[in-house]
């Protein structure tokens, strides 16, 4: 009966769990203010898996992410002197965009996700190819800091993307769990037909799911490219498996309805302390990526739920 | 019952249909560039060395993607290909060079050893997925971590080659146009088919993707069965290290990179159903040839490179939608 | 022959079976009633090996067997067949009836399928079913399936040598009333070779087919009963332990509807391969009951009325609106509430509580500038939970975990909560208790006193006929005949089966 | 003054810090640390963490890289277990995300060699390890506005190569042997990476004086044989026996395109780029026609080397003229001619190479276009 009122808080105890190891290990790593910029470098990896979370939520999977970010790295930097701060809004709406049709291609042409995303991401790296000519390209510093540099500053030590990755995890949360939407995600997440019988828009609940996904995707990949100074092809490469492990590991099944935004949120900040760790266990390099695999079997293990799962596990 | 009949065969119709498009590109540039050219007979994309060249780039992803095929048609998902591709392709190499070097001594050993750690790895992630019930897609993407990194711990990242020539003749030598690593291909494939259709086993796997709790109750052990095709997918993934090695003489850790989603891609657009059950071996070979037939050909016909991976994209939604049966599904996500 | 001995089972916090005895002689057929949550299907899973007993004792022939799996049940000559859709859809009829036993047909790991047809073949004719045993089971009929199940566990025949005991779960309740009694045919047929198990909601056929009765009511057997000397009242009395009279179908509270507020009117409405020529008319205040067989159009018609199945002939018309663009969530919208027969699956939202369950179809009003009323939400769910005598620990309780009876509660508190005034309730007794049951009637009466009009596709004849103002008779994606009742005047049951086939 | 004189004066130097720094004190060292970096420092606190930070280990150019890292380490008398590796597995991210935890770790006690990936990911390296107080030298990928004299001491030095010369060569070698007419394919590195686009600006070069050579096709392969074997696939599909010679962007794309002039049974020349120990072979073989040695071994080595020595205070980056500062590595020629010589000389024995030798092998300052 423990077992049961304990689950639902399995993935912050493995979070705690792992921070009070690897502190144990290594004492330098309580420090509030390393753990701080940890945390903010960490940001448009959050971004991204928060995103993904949507897509995951409703029992889908959006693996065009990191090509989207890739794009809009690309467009970010080429139009950021022609619209300015506006480079922003038009790279979001993009990024949504894209997602719809990711959401269009599936629920209406019946592709599954993981295809259908797959090659929407193609599609739009197709264009991040095309739009920076295959080249590296950077930003002009002033223009950068004159329209971005809100993004990155500190104030009182804290640093500014942390704050905007928690106000768009605060946003997403509120998404989720307090609006007709998330009401609608979650009903179309665990009971599909029940939602259709009970006359929701099925179809267009996912199409904006996808579209959340591919504006957050989008998000991430402006904060990246503003961060980096800079854009190309594959600027963003890395993101895509990294952002699904820190939802899974949170929680969040690939069966969706289960799960949701505060479980990325501690499967992202797992991700980063084992990854930390690695740093500061000074871990072999040629070993790492496979304790890294190793451990996230093991922090899988712990944090699902498995009584939330359908009987059948596939 | 003739949409039915469409859908059944359409991946092979979309087959058909590029490689009868692609001369026709062909054909434009040289019409505009004034040279003769008949349609296909003066097709470069369209010839039988062409079709071989083809065939060698398509046999490693083709053994990956039977392996998958396995699992995807119990309606699980196996991620580790790309770490079992390396871990295996490493752990040959190695047999094979302390065993001799050369497919005439004991080195003919590390094939079958090859297998083994294949199937050894696809037993380890069924056996986590099955006993600590995590859904295959999270045991085996970590489990491919896992394969990478044990290939980096062993290899250090070094290259290694094999240049024994008898191995070699995988590709060097030709029966009828095509590399021997083609017809070994054709076997495995043969194999696999049997395997689906002729063993309880590969039927075991469409009862599991038909109705899981139906095929336990039935009295089926679902466990052991998952296990099972879990360890004979390490086997084709670890077939499909050796063509790897054999196309091109090296094993290293990145030998695996790029599989998984080539060859999940190539089973979907196969017309094997993600969700399980329907589809099937014969379904995998037309995917991935569709799939390697678009790279081919894209190159083939001189498209710029910048647009090469849209237009993969797009014919592979295409190809999905033109094979997908409306009727059998409720909904998709 | 076969016997259970003081056999006990507990679950966490519930008594499930509590020393029950239970006896099968060769060559009988012995019926198990009881309500739900007697303790019929933990009952049936001991027997079948799928739990396993913690207390008491299973012998057979007089000789003490455990079985760890339905497998291991099944080399001792116990088969189960189950209620519907336990065939795998994807595969041939043949290794559906092999699966799992497939070793007799390989040979070096080679299955023969010729071998394992001609095996087919020939158990199919057991039950005189001739189809092709290469045929994919998806293609079969809901009928066919059922035989298919019941060959299925008759391969035991050959693969044991000692007796049979095979259980039948509900194998009635997708049959048609002429299927029905060929299945009862078959059986006694096979009474040569086999002891049966019977279980069904339906205690007539009971009472029809089986031997002996056992009554089971909160985890124990409160009696046996002869068939010959039972009849139906006595054995509902001892399920429920009270009497089930005329009052049952709350008659006596049917009024009369409004015949000048049509809700739904049909005019010559056709769908290709479902329906044809459908003409009717749906008043406020009105229960309309479509009664036919399997695949006589009337899930169809519900379908199309919902917005499910656009009709592609004919003209609908919602409150006097003729329905162009058909979409559940337009048929929402319009105030239509569908309260499907796949209670668990499209009812309710396993996963949901039951307060996000009730306000499903109703989101939108209870958002403020974009933010859900939770208190609202619950207050409502409060509301609704006394009104109906809904049985939940909290309004935040999965209701994944509910009753069946209670899951129904919610699913028709979420369609009167959200003010919808045509309801469509596709067998909406199905699987429920007779306490359920009762509730359900007594709130359809309720909804049509207060202008409700009810499409109906009733469980039984019997309940069809209770319930309706009007009854309409489908066959074949035809309307055959048309019955209009009042209070008194209910017509019996040959009146409509007589239409039916 | 010449580098050499001017350590022994920086080691006598500290030496005699070191005396005073124990004199003062851990308090007073704590204080003299306010006013930035400088010899007492290094030699009272610990010795600063060295780390090298690339993009994988499966590439043999980057192990090269690291041995040469290690072969610094060892050469200070530790054991190579102490040089720290950060493997950012081509993302971006991962890059910054390691290096930002390895300086919260050591506190800013850091000295740092790295690849970042991707060019746009230099700024907010450098940045981070400027912020920190760390010392960081980058090699092969920044974007031309990042300069390490706009960041004081912190940023130490930046090589890269200039492969448009040495590309131009192999690509001349190639044409020749092509006996001047024909046509070539180049198959590329990733589009956007800098020695890819000039590497293919080499052979463009060189093209310009082969009027009758035609360059049929350019492709990227991504540094990745497979790939390569695949693109080079549908270039003989496509041009058939119009390929008269390939040039390569690098080692591991030639073994690719090697492999798939084998399955064809085609004898066609080729150059690669790296000078790789295989490539190496190859060219003694006569396989390849020729490769360029890059000398990663030392490239690694030495920009650990400065990162260190600036760290510890040896020498002070700010007072190095720019050529100092941005500067490109060596270039050796393998041809079939000098391979055996030159893997005698580099690669079965390892030169031992002066570590404070900063600028003796190297090529020139950087320039921009």
């Amino acid at each position: 009966m423990t077992h049961e009122i304990l689950r639902p808080h399995f993935p912050w105890i493995t979070l705690v769990a792992l921070i009070v190891i690897v502190g144990i290990a290594n004492p330098a790593f309580f420090s509030v203010s390393g753990f701080v910029i940890l945390m903010a470098d960490v940001i448009p990896l959050l971004i991204m898996a928060i995103g993904m979370t949507f897509a995951i939520y409703i029992g889908g999977i959006d693996l065009s992410i990191q090509q989207l970010a890739n794009m809009v790295t690309v467009m970010t930097t080429v139009y950021l002197a022609q619209f300015g701060i506006s480079v922003a809004l038009l790279v979001v709406l993009v990024g949504g965009l894209f997602g719809i049709i990711s959401g269009f291609v599936t629920t209406r042409l019946y592709v599954p996700s993981f295809v259908s995303t797959l090659a929407i991401g193609f599609i739009a790296l197709s264009i991040a190819k095309w739009l920076s000519n295959q080249r590296a390209l950077f930003m002009d510093a002033t223009l950068r800091d004159a329209h971005f540099g809100w993004m990155f500053g500190n104030t009182m030590g804290v640093p500014h993307e942390l704050v905007i990755g928690l106000l768009l995890a605060f946003f997403a949360w509120l998404l989720q769990t307090r609006t007709p939407f998330g009401r609608a995600l979650k009903a179309v997440g665990s009971g599909e037909l029940a939602a259709v019988a009970s006359g929701i828009d099925v179809d267009r609940v996912k199409i904006f799911a996808f579209g959340l996904s591919g504006m957050f995707a989008a998000f991430a990949g402006l904060m990246f490219s503003v961060k980096l100074s800079g854009g190309d092809a594959q600027l963003a490469n890395g993101f895509l498996l990294l952002a699904i492990v820190a939802v899974l590991v949170g929680g969040t099944p690939l069966t969706g309805g289960v799960g949701g935004i505060i479980n990325t949120v501690i499967g992202t900040l797992i991700v980063m302390v084992i990854r930390a760790a690695m740093v500061y266990l000074e871990i072999d390099a040629t070993q790492q990526q496979m304790i890294f695999g190793i451990v996230l079997i093991v922090a899988i293990a712990l944090t699902i739920d498995r009584s939330k799962l359908r009987s059948v596990v596939k | 019952m003739i949409r039915d009949i469409i859908v059944k065969w359409a991946p092979l119709l979309v087959l058909v249909f590029l490689v009868l498009l692609f001369p026709i590109f062909e054909w434009l540039e040289d019409f505009r560039a004034g040279k003769d050219h008949i349609y296909l007979l003066d097709s470069r994309f369209f010839s039988v060395r062409n079709a071989s060249r083809i065939a060698v780039a398509a046999t490693p992803g083709l053994m990956v993607a039977i392996g998958v095929t396995f699992i995807i048609i119990m309606g699980s998902i196996d991620l580790s290909m790309e770490g079992s591709v390396s871990i295996s392709a490493v752990i040959f190499a190695f047999a094979f060079l302390a065993l001799g070097g050369t497919l005439l001594s004991w080195a003919w050993l590390a094939i079958p050893a090859a297998m083994l750690v294949g199937a050894g790895i696809g037993f380890v992630n069924g056996l986590v997925h099955v006993v600590f019930r995590i859904p295959s897609f999270m045991v085996s993407l970590a489990m491919g971590f896992v394969g990478t990194g044990l290939a980096l711990v062993l290899t250090g990242g070094d290259r290694i080659r094999i240049e024994d020539e008898v191995f070699r003749s995988l590709l060097t030598v030709r029966w009828l146009n095509f590399p021997i690593m083609c017809y070994v291909a054709l076997l495995a494939l043969l194999v696999a088919w049997f395997i689906q259709s002729h063993t309880t086993l590969g039927r075991n796997f469409y009862a599991i993707g038909g109705g899981e709790e139906l095929a336990q109750a039935s009295g089926l052990n679902v466990a052991r069965i998952r296990v099972l095709g879990f360890a004979l997918a390490g086997v084709f993934f670890a077939l499909g290290a050796l063509m790897a090695v054999g196309r091109i003489g090296i094993a290293e850790t990145a030998t695996g990179n790029n599989f998984m989603f080539i060859s999940i891609a190539a089973v979907v657009v196969g017309g094997t159903a993600l969700w399980g059950g329907i589809g099937g071996i014969p379904n995998t070979l037309v995917g991935i040839l569709i799939v390697y037939v678009i790279t081919n050909g894209m190159v083939v016909i001189g498209l710029p490179s910048w647009l090469q991976d849209g237009v993969l994209g797009v014919l592979v939604i295409t190809a999905v939608v033109l094979s997908t049966s409306r009727k059998s599904i409720s909904f998709v996500k | 022959m076969y016997q259970l001995k003081a056999v006990d089972k507990h679950f966490p916090g519930v008594h499930a079976l509590q020393a029950v005895d239970f006896e099968v002689q060769r060559g009988e057929i012995v019926g198990l009633v009881g309500e739900n949550g007697a303790g019929k299907s933990t009952l049936m899973k001991v027997i079948y090996g799928a739990y396993q007993p913690d207390g008491g004792e299973i012998k057979i022939d007089g000789k003490r067997v455990r079985f760890q799996n339905p497998r291991q049940a099944m080399d001792h000559g116990i088969g189960m067949v189950f209620q519907e859709q336990s065939l795998i859809p994807n595969l041939t009829v043949m290794e559906n009836i092999f699966l799992g036993f497939e070793k007799q047909f390989v040979t070096f790991g080679v299955v023969s399928w010729r071998a394992m047809a001609t095996a087919a073949r020939a158990q199919l004719a057991k039950v005189k079913l001739d189809i092709d045993p290469t045929t994919i089971t998806s293609d079969l009929s809901f009928a066919q399936r059922q035989l298919v199940e019941l060959v299925k566990v008759l391969t035991l025949e050959e693969r044991i040598d000692g007796d049979l005991v095979i259980l039948l779960d509900e194998p009635t309740s997708v049959l048609a009333e002429e299927e029905v009694k060929l299945l009862f045919q078959i059986v006694r047929g096979l009474t040569k070779r086999a002891s049966f198990i019977f279980v069904s909601h339906r205690i007539s056929e009971v009472l029809e087919l089986s031997d002996r009765i056992y009554i089971m009511k909160d985890g124990a057997v409160v009696d046996v009963v002869h068939s010959n000397d039972a009849d139906l009242d006595d054995i509902q009395h001892k399920m429920v332990g009270r009497e089930i009279n005329s009052e049952y179908y709350r008659e006596h509270k049917q009024q009369a509807y409004n015949s000048n507020d049509v809700l739904v009117s049909f005019d010559n409405v056709g769908l290709q391969g479902s329906y044809r020529n459908i003409s009717f008319d749906l008043h406020a205040g009105e229960v309309l009951c479509l009664v036919g067989t399997e695949g006589s159009g009337r899930e169809a018609i519900l379908r199309t009325v919902f917005g499910r199945d656009p009709c592609n002939a004919g003209r609908v018309k919602i409150k006097g609106e003729p329905v162009t663009a058909f979409s559940p969530m337009a048929g929402v919208r319009r105030g239509i509430g569908h309260v499907p027969r796949e209670r668990k699956i499209e009812g309710i939202v396993n996963g949901m509580n039951v307060y996000e369950n009730m306000t499903l179809a109703q989101i939108r009003k209870f958002a403020r500038l974009g933010i859900m009323n939770v208190p609202a939400e619950k207050q409502l769910a409060n509301e609704w939970i006394e009104r109906l005598g809904i049985k939940t620990p909290s309004v935040a309780k999965d209701c994944g975990g509910l009753s069946g009876g209670n899951q129904q509660k919610v699913v028709l508190a979420k369609w009167r909560s959200s003010g919808s005034d045509i309801l469509l309730l596709d067998h909406p007794t199905r699987g429920l208790d007779i306490g359920a049951k009762e509730d359900v009637y007594e709130m359809i009466r309720e909804m049509s006193a207060n202008g409700v009009g009810i499409l109906l596709a009733a469980d039984t004849l019997e309940e069809a006929i209770g319930l309706s103002h009007t009854i309409i008779v489908l066959k074949d994606g035809e309307i055959q005949k048309r019955f209009e009742y009042a209070t008194g005047s209910k017509p019996s049951l040959y009146d409509l089966v007589h239409h039916m086939i | 003054m010449s580098f050499i004189k001017r350590f022994i004066e920086a080691e006598t130097a500290s030496r005699r810090n070191f005396l005073l720094a124990g004199a003062y004190g851990i308090t007073g060292a704590a204080a003299l640390r306010m006013f930035g970096p400088s010899p007492i420092m290094a030699m009272t606190y610990d010795e600063p963490t060295i780390a090298w930070s690339y993009r994988n280990r499966t590439n043999p150019y980057w192990n090269e890289i690291v041995s040469g890292g290690e072969a610094f380490v060892e050469s200070l008398g530790k054991s190579k277990d102490d040089l720290t590796h950060l493997i950012n597995e081509g993302s971006s991210e991962k890059s910054l995300a390691d290096v930002k935890a390895l300086l919260a770790k050591t506190d800013g006690k850091l000295a740092l060699a790295i690849d970042t990936n991707d060019a746009p990911n230099a700024r907010p390296v450098v940045e981070a390890c400027v912020e920190a107080g760390a010392f960081v030298s980058t090699l092969w990928n920044k974007t031309d506005d990042l300069h390490p004299w706009d960041f004081g001491d912190n940023y130490v030095s930046h090589m890269s190569w200039s492969d448009e010369g040495p590309a131009e060569q192999t690509a001349r070698i190639l044409l020749d042997a092509m006996g001047g007419k024909g046509g070539v394919v180049h198959l590329g590195g990733i589009a956007s990476n800098n020695p890819a686009i000039e590497r293919l600006n080499g052979l463009k070069n060189a093209l310009k004086d082969y009027p009758d050579v035609e360059l049929l096709d350019a492709q990227p392969a991504d540094w990745d044989t497979q790939k390569a074997n695949q693109v080079m696939q549908g270039f003989i599909t496509r041009y058939g026996d119009e390929i008269t010679g390939v040039h390569c962007a690098n080692d591991t794309i030639g073994y690719g395109v090697l492999e798939a002039l084998r399955a064809e049974g085609m004898d066609v020349p080729i150059v690669t780029y790296d000078g790789n120990p295989q490539a190496v072979d190859l060219v003694a073989e006569g396989k390849i026609l020729a490769t360029v040695f890059t000398n990663p071994h030392w490239g690694g080595g030495i920009t650990a080397s400065l990162a260190y020595h600036a760290a510890v205070g040896h020498f002070k980056p700010s007072e190095e003229p720019a050529e100092h500062r941005e500067f490109y590595g060596p270039t050796i020629f393998i041809t079939p001619a000098d391979a055996q010589e030159f893997k005698t000389n580099y690669l079965d024995n390892v030169p031992t190479y002066d570590w404070t030798d900063f600028w003796g092998p190297s090529n020139g300052q950087i320039m921009y276009k």
